[in-house]
This record gives structure tokens, C-alpha cells and sequence, in this order.
């Protein structure tokens, strides 16, 4: 047990640090840049693209991804560290989550070998913007149940059907595609894990206005789009498996941020002098209490991921527990700011961070399964209680939508 | 005891739920969040139907009625998520009917009866939000009164005619505070409109401006200033609540909507023990909202001491309604983000709503210290 | 509306006031005598029997009830003002909370004329101590399920089985029971509401002694137990009706507790030099502002029944809101006690009432159904979601078992 | 950065286990209760492998581990909720081995080692509870120091040999505090019996003794007092966290039992979301007081300043535990409160132990003061 750097992680994060400090400009939390990318998306893309790059070119890009796919073949801990490290800095990343968070694990489990030559490296350069095309209205937490349909044309495949909250899908180059194609298996077999180019014809991407002004969600409608059959990741009808690998690395994606809001929120509280406050000062320790159990229990799951042992509930009560964490800081900046917080934009306190940030949470809690689905699979490997019985579990796909 | 509503009350409610349902549609309220956030139309149909003169006396134009039937047209306005100045124009009524001069009654009671005349009420403070002790300065010289200082984010000052301001008198005393009628095309009074949340109208207003001593609420009139500030503050939050309550159902409405339509792994979400206990909860804490928000309204009305009343029914107002709206919010799932979906604007009403109120924690303090002082 | 007395209210809580001042102790919340009960049962029931007795002297037994069956003839209204006056004084009415709460309106609802002449004046005398015989170990919340069956023997029916949870039935001169006389019916449709005399033969009742120390609760078992017809209230097989009413006024009689313990804690507080800790005074406002929801729920519903109209989903909410009020105030307690709230019985300060009140809690929140129960009623009545749907709801009940 | 358990750890944690689920069976821990609250058998077999000796050094007849170690035994501890003073003996092995003169390690430490010494710590004061400003006093004169005072509740009193008090030293200044080592059996210490809600033995204890300077800890070995107090609490605290740890898992273990097998309404209590939801959020919390309580340990076994972590691991182990325990006690229904069942005997091992450990929002208060003061 050693909860903290050794040496050589210490030595690792100090060089992460400097080179960081001659690249990118340290996030200053008086004026967070953290709500920019609300202004002008196209500009925050541009950005993204760019840092990516130059985190590339310095062999910082995929840190745990194989030396022979261009990463840099090192320990989740380290990629960890570099992340918080990075945390610190003001660089745009958001656009490559999906790319470099989901797509490529995906892609170097269960890829072939020359979709993973096509793609890896142009995905760490900074060069292909991947979105995901998994969520259906229809379907929601029981993302199983997805209705868009793949039917096969010689050497290509016909899709046909409607997907929803795509993250910048309209700057994306390729997708990540489940679709049914065949509907006589039960929900979870029937599926397969396609890669979409999304220059295809066909596909039509339309932006979404969240809550928080933002529209880097879309709602995507496929109209009898063709993908060749090479661009099947795994086996056609076994597309649950390689979601779960997208899955689980999104999950623990969303688990891995920063600390940074209680930091900023005890200088927010000093700033407008409420830090004497008693009651502020307890909902601060509360919140500082949460962000350190959130970073143990994220020393835990990289400790189990650096021994290549899948996390277990873990990572699930991390992502919860990140969850809850952003609501309570988002709420106690509410208190803190007082009539400033129904403030908005340009007219916002603190470049409206804190008004985002209490509006993105539900964005934060719907990525990766909702908190219920989340509860019910700790009930079941945490605790050991028997699964909830699913009705439609084992019928076929085209009979479970009439079941209940 | 009996907590029924009275005929009149319950005519009231109906006809204001009525106005609120047929008016405030959804598409209604978008065009006014595109425009400058007030719904005239509306407004109209409110004053044509009596709503603004529910607080005014008969003798000036109005019913003769009082804040337990403002509280009750305001629930249907955050039922509905209303774009309309009621409950500062309502609050205004009652405070120039309790305190006011026969002139100021005389000169602004028929128009906040008519719909004509809106005001506001400047509560925010920029620090810390103890109305009690308000940071606009009065110094009176003579019959005029030079009002100086800067009040936050004051909603539909861009619409109203005239501002009720919390003013502390320069000299000796910090405890010499009142009430300003500051009429907001004065010169001297000057406005930022301000973006906000829920996308209500607000204004940051700046003060440096000389008033008549007769435009001090009550001046002449022999009231007791503290007093008057007080009962401004009082029922202002008291009205505040009765929105909450309204916006609390309107949530809840929408998620009985959701919960029994949405189906997922082969049956109704509302099949979901874990979705079903959390909107249970959030209806018990409607229900505690709407207890306490009344016999506040009522308490005030009554004219007994209401202080601790009012504190609870706002720290419910303020705790219970944001619960509420994010449960809300959260049940829809990714449908509560997307702003095409009318469900996000109740979430956006109670978290900005429970701003203006203050804190939870601010309201246990208060009557914390009223039960426990040491 | 009027929320708080009328004048002719006002001048009935003065009467009763004066009246119970000149009969009975004020609570001294110095040396509350709550707990008492636990250290004498029999003593208690002495103290519950004499109190009774002079209540119907002096005609404030069964306020509610028709003054034919020996009561005041009174309001709904006029019956909680007696009881939040009474709450302020110090005698013992815990034994009775069956026979008057529950098997009195319960009669005078459902019983044949014989079964009210019989019983309820003795009831309101304080000359009959009943239990309820509802419970079994192996319903818990599905009370509809239960197994303790009785068969037709010509005039009089056997009873065969075995209840759990039975308040005083140590000390009982009768039981409500019920029990499943058709097993082919589904499981609401078989059951029949019998009066059991607690004398006949085959009754074994043993104490279980509670988290609290107290014996109150007892297992009772039923071996060839005689009934006669007569003692059947209501009709065959239609038991599960006269369950409802019964169980509705134990719900409303749970929510009806008085908010003394803030008070109390209040005044613990000051002693203890503690009511200027922010923390401490945080908690005691927000006690205060649940009792006081309490108290309103409290009017509303009292309010529904004076006007005649069966309280809704409100009962369900205060008697919930009731349940979290003890466990917070009993958290509270703990807090201000310190080490303190470490010690029992004799050796635990304040007589103890506190750490009683935190482990009473449980039964609190059992009696009269679970919170998850009542969570989904609410959902049903007062947000007008569908029922859950029970598989085993419409099936015979001998088949209903082997569910699931 | 590495959150395993090492080898060795492992051996430890799960030799503990196994010696406790042997040991503390429902029928010993009955016995007990009913009996003095003390299972000496358990001790005796705690002692024989090694258990009592994990924090003393290896020249003393220890195995020269420290707090990490102590805190996996105590997480079994609570695990199966055993009737053995093992925290305050072993935090006091601590104390000595970090703190005491050569004369007081070569005296206390073999028979800590051996389990053949009991050493309890009296942390409780009557009022305010605020470790570091001791209200027993010490007065020296020459060689030996007379203390007065009184400290109440304290744990497994009548069957130890020495207690640990905190004491604040009579003078000038009342900055200076440290810790004494008296012998329960000197006169002028005598000791009142009291009932506790989950039966474990305690004592007030008064004190009108005179003990030698040698006895106070770490005389003549030129440590700082203030620290070898704070150094006292924050293991205490950090023990006390551990334990909490172990009784959470219990009372989940006895949740996942009673849901899996009880049927309801057709089918198991597991298959009603209601229930396994907070089920769920009690194995979430368990793991936020596992990953505090570990992280503590570790770093004051480091030697890094651990004031943050400590407050944060005592803050979970208060409110965590206490709500996890009573979502435990309230999903087995009826049960739960029957003393026949076991599962209410976590519960009321999770709220004492609370109250050991202080509120929660005192932890707050302090982290509060540790990351921001004005």
C-alpha cells in the first residue's frame, strides 16, 4: 500500500508538470475558461484539435495505449497523473473524449488490424473527431433495446434509423454505430459495432439546445446509409460486447476529473468574504471531505487497472459518487455567489463556470448509465443480491417491444 | 381551525389557474424568453379578470382581498411558469395598503388594481443579503431625500413604472431603515438589464437620486418604518413560496406525465420502485411546500407575528423546491436537458427562485435565532 | 380558512386545559417520564387503565365517538386539541392506543349492534385492554398474504397460527384478528375479521424483547383456538374491507404525535451550554420547521375529517414527515448529549427518553405500514402513477405462494 | 501509488477475520452481553496469534507493524462486532512505541505485546468535547504530578490496567497539555460502572491521584506533549474509523441476507428497487469510509501531517456509518428491532461508536478551520 507518488510517479508528475508549464497556460481560477467553449464551439474544436497535437508531438498522447499504435505504453497511473496534472492547465480536450477515451480502447480490444492502422494514430495527431451513435429516444437506460437498423447489401450494409445526445457529431469524422441486425435474437445478441464515416451520404446531424445554451449534443438521423462490411468491429451479432469495453472506459472517463472545484470555491467564498461564514465553511469541508474520497477511490481503481484487473463496483461507486460531488459544489457556488448565481453569460459572475456547472450536471449523470441502473448493478456485484428479472430479457427483440 | 379554502378562495384559485393554463402555453412562454421576457398579453387578461386588484381595497378600484389570495394566483403563475411581474406588483399592493399615505394610496393603488402601473421590489443585495439592514442610503434634507447605492439584479425593472427599495437614513442610527417609492424614470435611477437563468427580465439599478420625503412608504402616515420594511420582506417571501409550491407541481405534473408514458426494459417507468419512491418524496415535499407557504400567507394576513412562519415556509421554499426540480429534472433524464422540452424551465424557475429567497441555511439561521437565542 | 383556533376552538382548549390541570401532572421536561413504561409494563398498564377510567368520568373518553356508545359526540377537531393538550401532561394512555384508536372505530363502523353494546363502552372505561392480531412473520408488508387460517367447526371457527408484533398482548382482554377462511380465493378475497376473547384456550403469547429493552411487542401463537360466528365483523371473506379502516385510523393516529421534543431539545440544548453552537442551532431550527409542517399536514388532514371526507394521500405524507421528524430529532438529541448518548437506562441522562426515542424509531416507521409501501400509494394517489403491478395479486392465494 | 494490500497486510487482515468470525460468534457476543461485555477466550486467542503485538516494536515482543495493520484488524473486527478492548490497547501500543521514554516501553510494551496489558484512553469530557483543551488537570511539584478531574464513558474501564488521559498541565499557560499513564488501580481512582447502548463495559472515572512525572508519556524522552496528545487523537479517531468500517460491512452483510431470501408480495425483497437502491447507496457509503479510513491510517503511519485526512475519515466514519447502519436496521423491518435477531446489534455499535468519535459536523467544523481559514 503506498496511497500517494513514489518516487519514480513523483519524478513522472514533475516532468508532466514542467513540461505542461511551457506549453500550455496555467488555468488561472480567477477567470476559468472552463465556460468558453459555450460561446463558440467551432473555435473550441479548433482548440482541441490543436492541444491534441502538440500532446502528440511530445509523446504525451495516449498514455496507455501501445508503443506500436503511437502511444506511449506506459501505466494507467501514470495517464492518471498526467490528467491531473493537466487538470491544472487551461487546454481544450473535451472533443477527443470520445475518440481517445472510447474509440480507441474499443478499437485496440476488439479492432482488426486494419481498422486499427487506420485509425489510431490519426485519432492521437489530433486529426479524426469520433462521436458516438449508441443513445436512441427510444431507448434510454435500456440502451439494449435500440431500434436502428443494419441490413445487409452485398459487401455493405443499410442503416436506417435515429440516434440522440451525439456529442460533437457535427464536426465528426467517423462515428461509433450500434445497430440491429437481427431481430428474431433477443435484445442483447442481436446488435452489431459498426465504424461510420461520417461523410457518408445520408446522414443527417441536427443540433440540440441543452439547458446550458450549449449545442455540442446532436440528434442523428441515418437515411439509408451504406457502411462497407470491413468496418464491423468484432462479429456481426456481437456488438453488445464491444459496447461494454466503450462503456466501462466511459465510465471510468467520467470518474477521472479533477478536484479543482472545492479549491476554487474556498477563493470564491474568501473573495466575496463569506469564508467566516459558519455555514458556508461546513458545506466547504463537506465538499473537500467528497473530493478527497473521490480521489482514494480513484487511487483504487487505477490500482486495480495498473494490475490489469478489470474495475469492479468500484468504478461505478466513483462515478456516483462524482455525480453527487458535482450537484453539492454546484449548489454550495449557488449559495456562495447568493443573487449573483441567477445571473447568466455575459452577465454571470466568475465567466458563468458556476452556472454551468450547475446545469451541466445532468449531463454528467445520464453519461454511462443512469444512477439507478448504476445502483442496481452495485446491489448485484457489490452486494450480491439477486438481478432485478428482466421481462423481455431472453425474447426476441421484435416481440419485447409489446412486453409489459 | 380549518385548513378548506372559502368559496371566494377557492373561485379565486380556479380562475387564476384557469388564466395561467390558457395563457401561459408553452409556446407562449418561448416567444417571451426570445422577446423582453413579458408576456403583455397576459398580463392583460390578468388585470381583465382582477388578478392585480386582488390586493387593493375596494375604495381604490380593487376586491378587497389580501395575501392568501395573492398566494393562491401566484401557485397557478409557477404552476405554469407564468412570464408576468405578479407577485412584486402584489407584494406592492399590500405593503402601500398597509402602510402607505392616503396620497400614495390615493395615487398608486388605482393603477396596481388596473394592471397599469407595475413595480418591482429591489431586494438582493450585492454581499451579504440581510434585507434588514439595506445598503441604499437615504439622507433627507428638508422634504427631499437623496437616495444613493447600487441594488442587484432586480426583476422586471425594464417593465415596471415604479421600485420599492429597502433604504437605510444616513445619521446616528443603523437602525433607522424604511422603504423607498422610487419611481424608475426619475432621473438619477439608472438600469442594466442582466441575462438571467430562468431568462427573467432583471435589472442591476444604480441610485443617485433625489425623491420627495412624501415618496418614504408610510410617510406622514405615523407608521413605524422597521416595521414597514419588515412587512415588505416578509411578504415578499411569503410570496416567493406560493410560487415555489406552484412550480414544485407543475414539475411533478410533468414527471407523472413521463414516468407513466416512457416505457423501458418491457414496462412503464413508473414500474420503477426507485423512480416512483423519489417522485413520492417529491410530492410529500409539495406537500410540506404548500402547508407552510399558506399558513404564512395566512399569519401575515391575520396581522399576528409571523416571523417564524415565515422563515420556515421559506427555508422549505428554498430547500424543498430545489429538491423538487432537480428530482424532477433528473428523472426525465436526458430529455430534462434539452431545452425543447418544457420541463427544464420549472428546473430553472426553482433554483433561480430559491436565489432570490436566500439560502435554506440563511432561513434556519434566522429562526434559529428566534427559538434558541441563547 | 383558519389556521388555528376559532374562538368557540379557543374557549374547548381552555376547558380541556383546566381540566387536565386539575387531573393530571404537567410533563416536567426536566424529568419526562416517557420512558418510564420500560422499566414496569404492568405498572404502566395500571396507570393507562386508571387514566382511562377517569377520562370516561369525566366525559372525555371516545371524543369522536356517538355519544350512544358512550362518547362526546365531538369533532374530529375538538379530539386533536384534546390530544395536543393532554401531550403536555404526564399520564399514561399507551395501552389503549388499540382498543380506542383502532377497534373502537373499527365497531362502530363495521360491528353488528351486539358486538358494539358489548364492548365499546367497556373500551372507553378503560375495562378492556385489546391487541391487534394482524402480523405475521412471514407477511411484513404484504399483510394481504397472511397464512393463520380458521375452518368452520358448525357455530364456531378453529384457528390455527401464528402473529407477530402484538402490542400488549400479554395484558389483553381481546384481539382483532384476521385470518384466511377461503384459501382458493386470491389473497385480499379470503380473509375474514374475527373478535377473539384472549382467555380462550389455545392462545400462547411470548415476549420479544425490542432494541429498545422493552417486552410490549409479543409473538402470539394460535393452536385449535375456538371463535364463535358471532364474533365475526363484517361478512366472511370480507375481512380485507374492515383491515382498511382499521389501519387507516392507526395511520392517522401515528401522525398525530405533539411536537414537544423540540421543545425539549431546545431546552436540552440551553442547559447544556450548547443552543450557541451555529451547528446545533441549525438543527434545532430545522426541528422546529418539521414539527411545524407536521402540525399543518396535521390541520389539513384534520380539516378532510371534520368535514367528513376520508383523508387522502396527506395521511400518508404526515405520517412519513412524522417518522423523519423522530429520527431527526432523535439524531439531534445524540449530537447535544455527546458522550452521553452513549449510556442507558439508569445511567443515561434525561431518564433516558432520548436514547428510547432513537431506538423507538424503527417501530415507528413499521406501524401502519413500511415508508416503501406508502412511497408507492403516494405515487398512485397523489401523483396518479399506475400501480405496480402485482404478479400474484388475482391468483389463489394457496397458489400465490410459490410466486416469483 | 499503489492502493493494494501488501503481502503481508493480507496475511494480517485476513488472519483477523478468520479469528473473529470464529470467535465472535452471535452466541459469545450474547454471553457477553449478558456477562461483564468482555469476551477474555477471544483476547486470550487475539494474543496467541499475534493479533495485540501487530503495533508494538519486534525488541519488545511485538511484530514491529503500526496503525495500517491495526486498522485491518479493527475492520474485523467490527466486522463481526467482538466484545475486546483491541482499539484503545492498540493505540496505545502507538502511543508508547512513538512517544514514551525508553523506561516506559521497556515496562508497558512486552505485556501490550502479550495481550497480557489492557490499556484504555479516556477521550470523552463531559462537556464540550474538544480533545485538545483536556479538562483534567495535572499540578506537579518535584517528581510527581497530582491529577484532578473527571472523565466520563470510558471504554472497557473496569477490565483494563492503565488509561490514557489527556491532561492539561496547571499553569500559566493552557496551551500546555500531554497525555498521562495512569494505573487504574492507584488510589484516588475510582470508577463508576455505567450501562451503554450496545452494552459495551464502561466507567466515569474520577481522578484525585497522585502519579510519578515518569508516568506522564514520553517524560525525559524530549518529545513534544501537544503532539503526542494530537498524535493520541488522530489514532484514536483513525481506529474508531476502522472499527466503523467493519460494522457497515456487517450490517450490509445481514441486508444482503434478509433481501435475497425474505419474499414479499411474490417475490424476494431484492427485486423491489426501493430496497436495493439503499442497499446500494449503504455499499457506496462503505466504500467512501473503507478509502478515508485506509488513506488516514497510511499516512499517519508515514509520519505526514494527516490533520485533513483524519477529519475526513472521522467525518464518514460518523455520519457514514450512522447512515448506513440505520438503512440496514430499517430494510430488515420488524426484525431489526427484535434483539433475537443480530442485526441490531450493528446498529447500535454504528451509533455508539459515533458518539465516541464526536458529530460529524464537528469533524466539518474542524476540517472547515483546516482549509479555510479567514
Amino acid at each position: 500500500m503506498h496511497i500517494g507518488d513514489t518516487p519514480e510517479e513523483a519524478a513522472f508528475r514533475a516532468e508532466a508538470h514542467a513540461w505542461l508549464k511551457t506549453h500550455a497556460h496555467r488555468r488561472d481560477s480567477h477567470e476559468g475558461k472552463t465556460a468558453d467553449h459555450t460561446r463558440d464551439l467551432a473555435r473550441h474544436m479548433q482548440e482541441c484539435r490543436d492541444w491534441q497535437r502538440v500532446l502528440y508531438d511530445n509523446n504525451w498522447a495516449g498514455i496507455t495505449w501501445p508503443k506500436q499504435y503511437g502511444g506511449r505504453g506506459a501505466s494507467a497511473i501514470q495517464s492518471a497523473i498526467f490528467a491531473e496534472e493537466m487538470s491544472q492547465f487551461d487546454v481544450a480536450t473535451g472533443a477527443f473524449a470520445v475518440s481517445i477515451g472510447m474509440v480507441g480502447p474499443t478499437l485496440i480490444a476488439h479492432g482488426t488490424p486494419d481498422q486499427q492502422q487506420k485509425h489510431l494514430a490519426p485519432i492521437l495527431k489530433g486529426e479524426e473527431v469520433w462521436c458516438q451513435l449508441f443513445s436512441e429516444p427510444g431507448s434510454g437506460s435500456d440502451l439494449a433495446s435500440l431500434g436502428t437498423r443494419a441490413v445487409r447489401d452485398g459487401d455493405d450494409w443499410i442503416v436506417n434509423g435515429q440516434k440522440v445526445w451525439t456529442s460533437f457529431g457535427q464536426f465528426a469524422d467517423y462515428a461509433i454505430l450500434l445497430a440491429r441486425t437481427d431481430v428474431d435474437l433477443p435484445k442483447h445478441a442481436g446488435i452489431t459495432y459498426f465504424i461510420l464515416d461520417m461523410k457518408s451520404p445520408g446522414i443527417d446531424v441536427r443540433p440540440i439546445t441543452q439547458i446550458t445554451g450549449v449545442q455540442h449534443f446532436n440528434e442523428t438521423f441515418l437515411t439509408d446509409v451504406r457502411i462497407p462490411h470491413a468496418n464491423i468491429i468484432g462479429e456481426i451479432n456481437a456488438g453488445w460486447k464491444g459496447a461494454q469495453t466503450t462503456l466501462m472506459n466511459e465510465r471510468s472517463h467520467i470518474g477521472s476529473g479533477g478536484t479543482w472545484s472545492v479549491d476554487q470555491l474556498i477563493e470564491l467564498a474568501q473573495q466575496r468574504g463569506l469564508s467566516g461564514d459558519l455555514n458556508i465553511r461546513q458545506g466547504l469541508a463537506q465538499a473537500h471531505a467528497r473530493a478527497e474520497t473521490l480521489r482514494y477511490m480513484g487511487f483504487r481503481m487505477r490500482t486495480a487497472m495498473s494490475q490489469m484487473r478489470m474495475p469492479g463496483p468500484e468504478a461505478l461507486t466513483l462515478k456516483l459518487a462524482y455525480a453527487n460531488h458535482w450537484r453539492l459544489t454546484a449548489e454550495l457556488a449557488t449559495t456562495i455567489l447568493g443573487a449573483g448565481a441567477m445571473l447568466w453569460a455575459d452577465d454571470a459572475p466568475e465567466d458563468n463556470q458556476w452556472g454551468q456547472h450547475l446545469l451541466s450536471q445532468f449531463a454528467i449523470r445520464i453519461g454511462g448509465g443512469t444512477d439507478e441502473i448504476q445502483h442496481n448493478i452495485i446491489a448485484e456485484r457489490g452486494l450480491g443480491l439477486p438481478r432485478e428479472p428482466q421481462l423481455d430479457k431472453d425474447m426476441p427483440w421484435r416481440l419485447s417491444k409489446k412486453v409489459g | 381551525m380549518n385548513f378548506d379554502l372559502s368559496e371566494e378562495q377557492q373561485v379565486i384559485k380556479d380562475l387564476a389557474l384557469q388564466i395561467f393554463e390558457g395563457q401561459s402555453t408553452v409556446e407562449r412562454v418561448k416567444v417571451a424568453e426570445k422577446g423582453d421576457g413579458f408576456d403583455r398579453d397576459m398580463w392583460q387578461q390578468l388585470a381583465n379578470s382582477g388578478i392585480q386588484a386582488l390586493c387593493v381595497p375596494e375604495e381604490f378600484g380593487g376586491s378587497g382581498f389580501g395575501g392568501v389570495e395573492l398566494s393562491l394566483a401566484l401557485m397557478g403563475q409557477g404552476r405554469y411558469v407564468a412570464p408576468v411581474p405578479l407577485w412584486t406588483t402584489g407584494v406592492s399592493a399590500l405593503a402601500i395598503t398597509d402602510f402607505g399615505s392616503p396620497d400614495q394610496q390615493r395615487n398608486l393603488l388605482p393603477g396596481l388594481a388596473s394592471g397599469e402601473t407595475i413595480f418591482t421590489i429591489a431586494l438582493a443585495e450585492s454581499g451579504a443579503n440581510d434585507v434588514m439592514r439595506p445598503t441604499v442610503v437615504a439622507t433627507v434634507t428638508g422634504d427631499s431625500v437623496k437616495l444613493q447605492g447600487y441594488k442587484p439584479a432586480v426583476p422586471f425593472a425594464q417593465h415596471a413604472n415604479f421600485v420599492l427599495v429597502p433604504i437605510t437614513f444616513a445619521g446616528n442610527s443603523s437602525n433607522d431603515v424604511g422603504v423607498a417609492i422610487v419611481d424608475l424614470s426619475s432621473s438619477g435611477v439608472s438600469q442594466t438589464e442582466v441575462k438571467t437563468t430562468n431568462h427573467e427580465p432583471q435589472s442591476h439599478i444604480s441610485f443617485d437620486c433625489t425623491i420627495a420625503l412624501g415618496d418614504i412608504l408610510g410617510h406622514g402616515a405615523g407608521i413605524d418604518n422597521r416595521e414597514a420594511l419588515r412587512s415588505v420582506f416578509e411578504h415578499s417571501l411569503t410570496a416567493l413560496a406560493a410560487i415555489q409550491v406552484g412550480v414544485a407541481e407543475g414539475s411533478l405534473a410533468y414527471v407523472s406525465t413521463h414516468l407513466s408514458s416512457r416505457r423501458q426494459f418491457g414496462k412503464p417507468l413508473a414500474a420503477f420502485q426507485a423512480t416512483t419512491q423519489r417522485a413520492a418524496d417529491g410530492y410529500i415535499t409539495t406537500e410540506a411546500m404548500r402547508v407552510t407557504a399558506l399558513n404564512a400567507a395566512w399569519r401575515l394576513a391575520e396581522g399576528f407575528d409571523a416571523r417564524r412562519d415565515v422563515a420556515v415556509a421559506a427555508y422549505w421554499a428554498s430547500e424543498g423546491a430545489q429538491q423538487v426540480v432537480t428530482a424532477a429534472q433528473h428523472l426525465h433524464g436526458g430529455i430534462g436537458a434539452d431545452v425543447d422540452y418544457p420541463v427544464h424551465r420549472y428546473f430553472l424557475w426553482g433554483i433561480q427562485l430559491a436565489s432570490v429567497l436566500g439560502s435554506a441555511s440563511s432561513h434556519l439561521a434566522r429562526l434559529g435565532n428566534l427559538i434558541a437565542r441563547t
